[in-house]
């Protein structure tokens, strides 16, 4: 059974439905347990660790510091490199520790998700990197990382326009739901990972894999930004149990 | 795809922004116009398909090969379906011979993502002896040319490739695989076809060149299925777009992508 | 594990010496006195097994994964370890994401020599089918941070790791490998524990930081089991050691051997 | 049965006999069906596609420009660097894209073949890059690549000492035949791909792989040089075609 | 075999072109002059075949074994030859560690295609269960000095090491192979030998030195059987040859082959 | 029957006793048939071959020359760069030619064996590299590449502080021994090779695989001091035989 034939059938009830209790008991809107903690590593500039559902992601902030080689500084705002990397007992099977194809990409979509957070033209010519260390994986990890690399640029003192919060909506059963672990990922019709700058009222990623009318995906979008708040809420008190206010650091 | 940091990218954005501010383009074209289209199955005759593709002078080929090979471990019983991008040094002067570069794994990724998530192939069909021996279907995607929105010429081209594609027909007795002089289609299930937009400032238009490639500041590549269905979504570049943003986008993405089906 | 023939490098020798000509260590030390050590068993649900280690602000994740693969050549009816080493570059702003280095080739092989010599398990007892079916054992050593040290706090997590995995159980019938849903220990045979001394000037230290690192002329890591012998030694650092300063070297490591062994 | 037996028997016999007629019906010295066109890809500064038989090759010419990094350069002349590459679908079975050792080699003779026809001199410190890209390829693809690329060469308007024409002679079944397609090469006895400027009376690209006789050897270097004369007219064709007339091209 | 444009190679050709003139090499040897040769064969115990080959300061050793692997795809009834060629960094100044460079790729490459073209063995019998195991044949060419002509060396030194190779000896029964203590000659049925000649201005030479070889026009590889038919050929070098200095060099080639052959 | 169960229960009999006599009818502290020779490569400024038992090897020394790139160079003193390589033929069955995680690791210990020896301070900014080459492995190579690495830096005209020797000395069935050969490697409880600088007195290579006690492996460590004093010996006489006098080379 294919899957556009379920979301077909179903387009007419995919409105939010929230009856259905789903694989781990959340209710459809419901994010997983979402914990994040600032300053977790003392050779970094920044860092976070976050743990959304059962992933577990470290990031550390370097810089803004010198680029090498200094052919590829930019003369006008500092760079913003990303990396995203999992470890080889990240998932099931062992993975190579060799940076797939997928990491590359998602290291480029994790860029362009939080470049416009970020004060870069405080910085020419130099670098800002950010790195995401994935240590156990979940579904979402790209949103994961996004959540905690922002809390790790403000925790490195980066100037930041907005704070970047992230989360996916996906269609499982003809159902729209909030931000799918790893098992219900398998099983899902669409997966929509989305970031959001609230203050900016801007979407900064946007992928979708699946089969969706456009109507159920931007259904996906609202609800998927709607967890993006919620988060946003969480990344602000890690940051305040950390430095008591949250604010000065977004000027 | 190079920086748009640089002074030269900077005047060329300058400019790009003056012309659009009178609702124009560079090129004369409507912000909702492609460039001429041009699509030939079937140039390369030791594939089990081609296509090529030009968009304006962008110029993708997409070779197919169906071949035996191991399915993945997880999924012993199923056919595989790889993509595989090369960005050949003859597309753009800026373009090195070497490995396979940033842009060239989004370009395999994405379509390789549409054409999955589309679900175009029956891969339980594509097993021989199941765990040892299935199909194997190759998609090669070789930028021939590159002035931007190698997403939609790309797409377009593997998906008439695989549609003319034929494989060979192998019988399997006692374990035992031969292969006969028959082939046969791969039997597509749908065609994803991906339309690009770029916004520069406020102002979105489909089909970008290089030039509005290197200024852009956001990029939303969709793709759709024959019944109007999103099958892959790719948003790039360094601005966000709002909700309301996206509605439009996807509105004119949906329109332009049945007019891209006619060349199929 | 900078090079120690930069200014900086020679200010911070100096510095260190100085203190050290007092009896001292910049962290207020005692030479035979470790920093807090931390271990916690089982942290990554998605493994075998699984331990994280600090000794200080230096921070080891070991994940261990038992999966089914195939024999070496040479060994066809034995299960195969294999260890392996990231430097993330979270540990340390010296630290550039890519290929390994050579610390921490170092890293893993010294690991692996250890767990390897001191026959921590029955290879012979992990084969599934002689010559095509064994376990493999990956043992994979993750640095989260680096503050020196990383032997005595890699080798603590991966036999703590190793100790607490549970291992699939398949069955195998007419060569027909099948997965049941019980799991089984490692059955671990003997506990190989790190112990690193470093040496500058005349002095020799145990557990140095990343600045004791940087500056020492001799490193010696010494690996023990549970019953006092010697399973592995690796000298490192480039100023020899005499006879003499081996001797009282090893007995102060057999001592902080045993201590260590009381946070397993 | 080996090579040699069959060479040395046919020794006699193997004065460019054309009583038989080939697997695609040519006679010996018949090139196969020959197109060139110039100018092809819009963003080099020269180009060219050939067909010859079933080989599709596009050649795209870059430069003179800049060498990096500039300690390479070469302070009296420009560095021609000659790159041959296929692509994965051209040859059955899939091939990786990953450069063999074949390419590197072929890139080597390319470049011996064709330096000798460029006026390196008038361009110091500068490198030409010519990059062959082999769409599909059916025997005798360095010849067909040494035509192009001397095509696009003269297409990026760099001045040329001579014209370089390639292409292919061997053995069959005893008999010596012009330009092998792919079906003759793996059946055949020896292949000799020759490249030669015709005024200057040079060969410039001599290989050979099967076991010969010397007489019956340069008896194929020398039908191989017929060859390439009649290629170098359609070389001129094409040229002219674009241009009105090439001699200028060649000073 | 570094570039001949800088001022040194410029200064060195104009010497050498110098002394040419006079008819006359800078080593004081004649133009169709070898230096000395010698051939070892059997230096390595642990190979299946070995020679060692000097010419003047030039120096190659070649390992051979043999051993159990899988056919290639297209000729599953068929044994193996890979040949690999090492510039090791001892041998020149200019030669670093690292991945084969051209240079050592074209080594292989010729030889390789002499020994493939000469049909040195019957590859049909060199498999034990056809499609999936059958006899691969390494030649490993490990260049420990040079000061030119390479090929000839390495060739020389190939032949001879497989001359007098033994491979092991296997039995098959019901689909097991089993080593026995027997082993057994290569029977290869042909020797290619390679000449090479460099020209430098109009004059042609054999054998040429490092420094001949920085400063050559072309260089022209002959590779002979025993019955005076060619093998290989190979030309390099940024020069052409006529019609007439090919005849000329074809025949001295031929002459320098068969003094050549009496070190085998 | 584990390793550590055969060393605990000969404990007391590891004495160095003499009796047994060995696979290859050598004495327990008798050393393998050794021979030096240096100045055995012209194009090396320094070079040395070694036979080692069965284990052949060339060392070939360059330098001290310039380091490229020149960042890398430190300023007070010339860098050590050892490398260790095995040919693809040097084992069975043959290896990659590719270097292994092994071959990089005994590049490293060669480095810290070498580097107490060698007067790098007269050398600021300049690179040392040793390259050494195993043609044919027999057990204990990295101690005969140390061995034949300092013979080939005195014949580089290199100033040393001291000739490094180095040697094995390991427990088979109870038995310690010195130099072990491969048959002896693989079947031996334990190996322990050792660097030493007599003069100085100075262990510089030491490690150790198998389960000793303190006490078997001090003894093993004695033993292999020995075995290095009489390779010392060689070493002096293999440069005697070259510069009549080896002293001036020690300064």
């Amino acid at each position: 059974m294919s899957k556009a034939k379920i979301t077909t059938k179903k387009k007419t009830t995919t409105k939010k439905t929230k009856e259905k209790t789903r694989f781990d008991g959340r209710k459809a809107n419901e994010l997983r347990p979402l914990k994040i903690e600032s300053s977790v590593l003392p050779n970094a500039d920044g860092s976070a660790y976050i743990e959304m559902g059962r992933n577990k992601i470290l990031v550390g902030v370097f810089g803004p510091r010198e680029m090498h080689p200094r052919r590829f500084a930019k003369p006008n705002e500092a760079t913003l490199r990303c990396r995203y990397h999992m470890s080889p007992f990240s998932v099931d099977p062992r993975r190579s520790p060799a940076p797939s194809r997928r990491d590359t990409e998602i290291g480029m979509v994790m860029n362009w998700a939080i470049e416009p957070a970020v004060f870069l033209e405080k910085y020419p010519r130099s670098v800002i990197d950010v790195y995401a260390e994935v240590l156990e994986a979940d579904g979402g990890t790209r949103t994961a990382c996004i959540n905690a690399a922002t809390v790790a640029l403000v925790d490195a003192g980066i100037p930041m326009r907005d704070l970047v919060s992230s989360c996916a909506a996906g269609v499982i059963d003809g159902q729209i739901v909030l931000d799918l672990g790893d098992y219900e990922d398998k099983e899902g019709e669409a997966d929509v990972p989305v970031a959001y700058l609230p203050k900016l009222g801007k979407i900064t990623l946007l992928q979708m894999d699946g089969i969706l009318p456009i109507k159920v995906f931007t259904d996906c979008v609202d609800l998927a930004i709607d967890g993006c708040l919620q988060i946003n809420e969480i990344q602000r008190e890690a940051l305040k149990k950390k430095y008591g206010i949250s604010e000065e650091a977004e000027e | 795809m190079a920086s748009k940091s640089g002074i030269v990218s900077r005047l060329k954005r300058r400019k790009i922004q003056e012309v659009l501010g009178a609702g124009n383009r560079m090129d004369g074209r409507a912000l909702d116009e492609y460039r001429e289209i041009t699509l030939k199955t079937g140039p390369m005759e030791k594939t089990s398909g081609s296509a090529e593709v030009t968009i304006g002078k962008s110029r993708v080929l997409v070779g197919v090969k169906v071949q035996i090979g191991s399915p993945f471990e997880d999924t012993p019983e199923k056919g595989v379906l790889m993509c595989n991008a090369e960005f050949t040094p003859i597309a753009h002067p800026t373009f090195e011979p070497g490995r396979p570069g940033e842009n060239s794994i989004e370009l395999a990724r994405v379509v390789d993502r549409g054409l999955r998530s589309a679900e175009i192939l029956d891969f339980g069909k594509l097993s021989l002896i199941d765990g040892s021996a299935v199909y194997m279907v190759f998609v090669d995607i070789y930028v021939l040319s590159y002035d931007g929105n190698l997403f939609d010429a790309a797409a377009l081209a593997a998906i008439a490739a695989l549609k003319t594609a034929k494989r060979p027909v192998h019988t399997v007795k006692a374990g035992v695989i031969t292969l006969t002089k028959k082939t046969q289609a791969l039997k597509i299930l749908r065609s994803p076809l991906a339309v690009t937009l770029a916004k520069i400032g406020d102002t979105f238009m489909v089909d970008p060149t290089a030039d509005e490639e290197e200024v852009l500041d956001a990029r939303l590549t969709v793709a759709f299925d024959e019944d109007g269905n999103i099958c892959t979504i790719q948003k790039g570049g360094s601005d966000g777009i709002t909700t309301e943003e996206l509605h439009k986008a996807l509105e004119l993405a949906q329109v332009k992508a049945a007019e891209l089906r006619k060349h199929l």
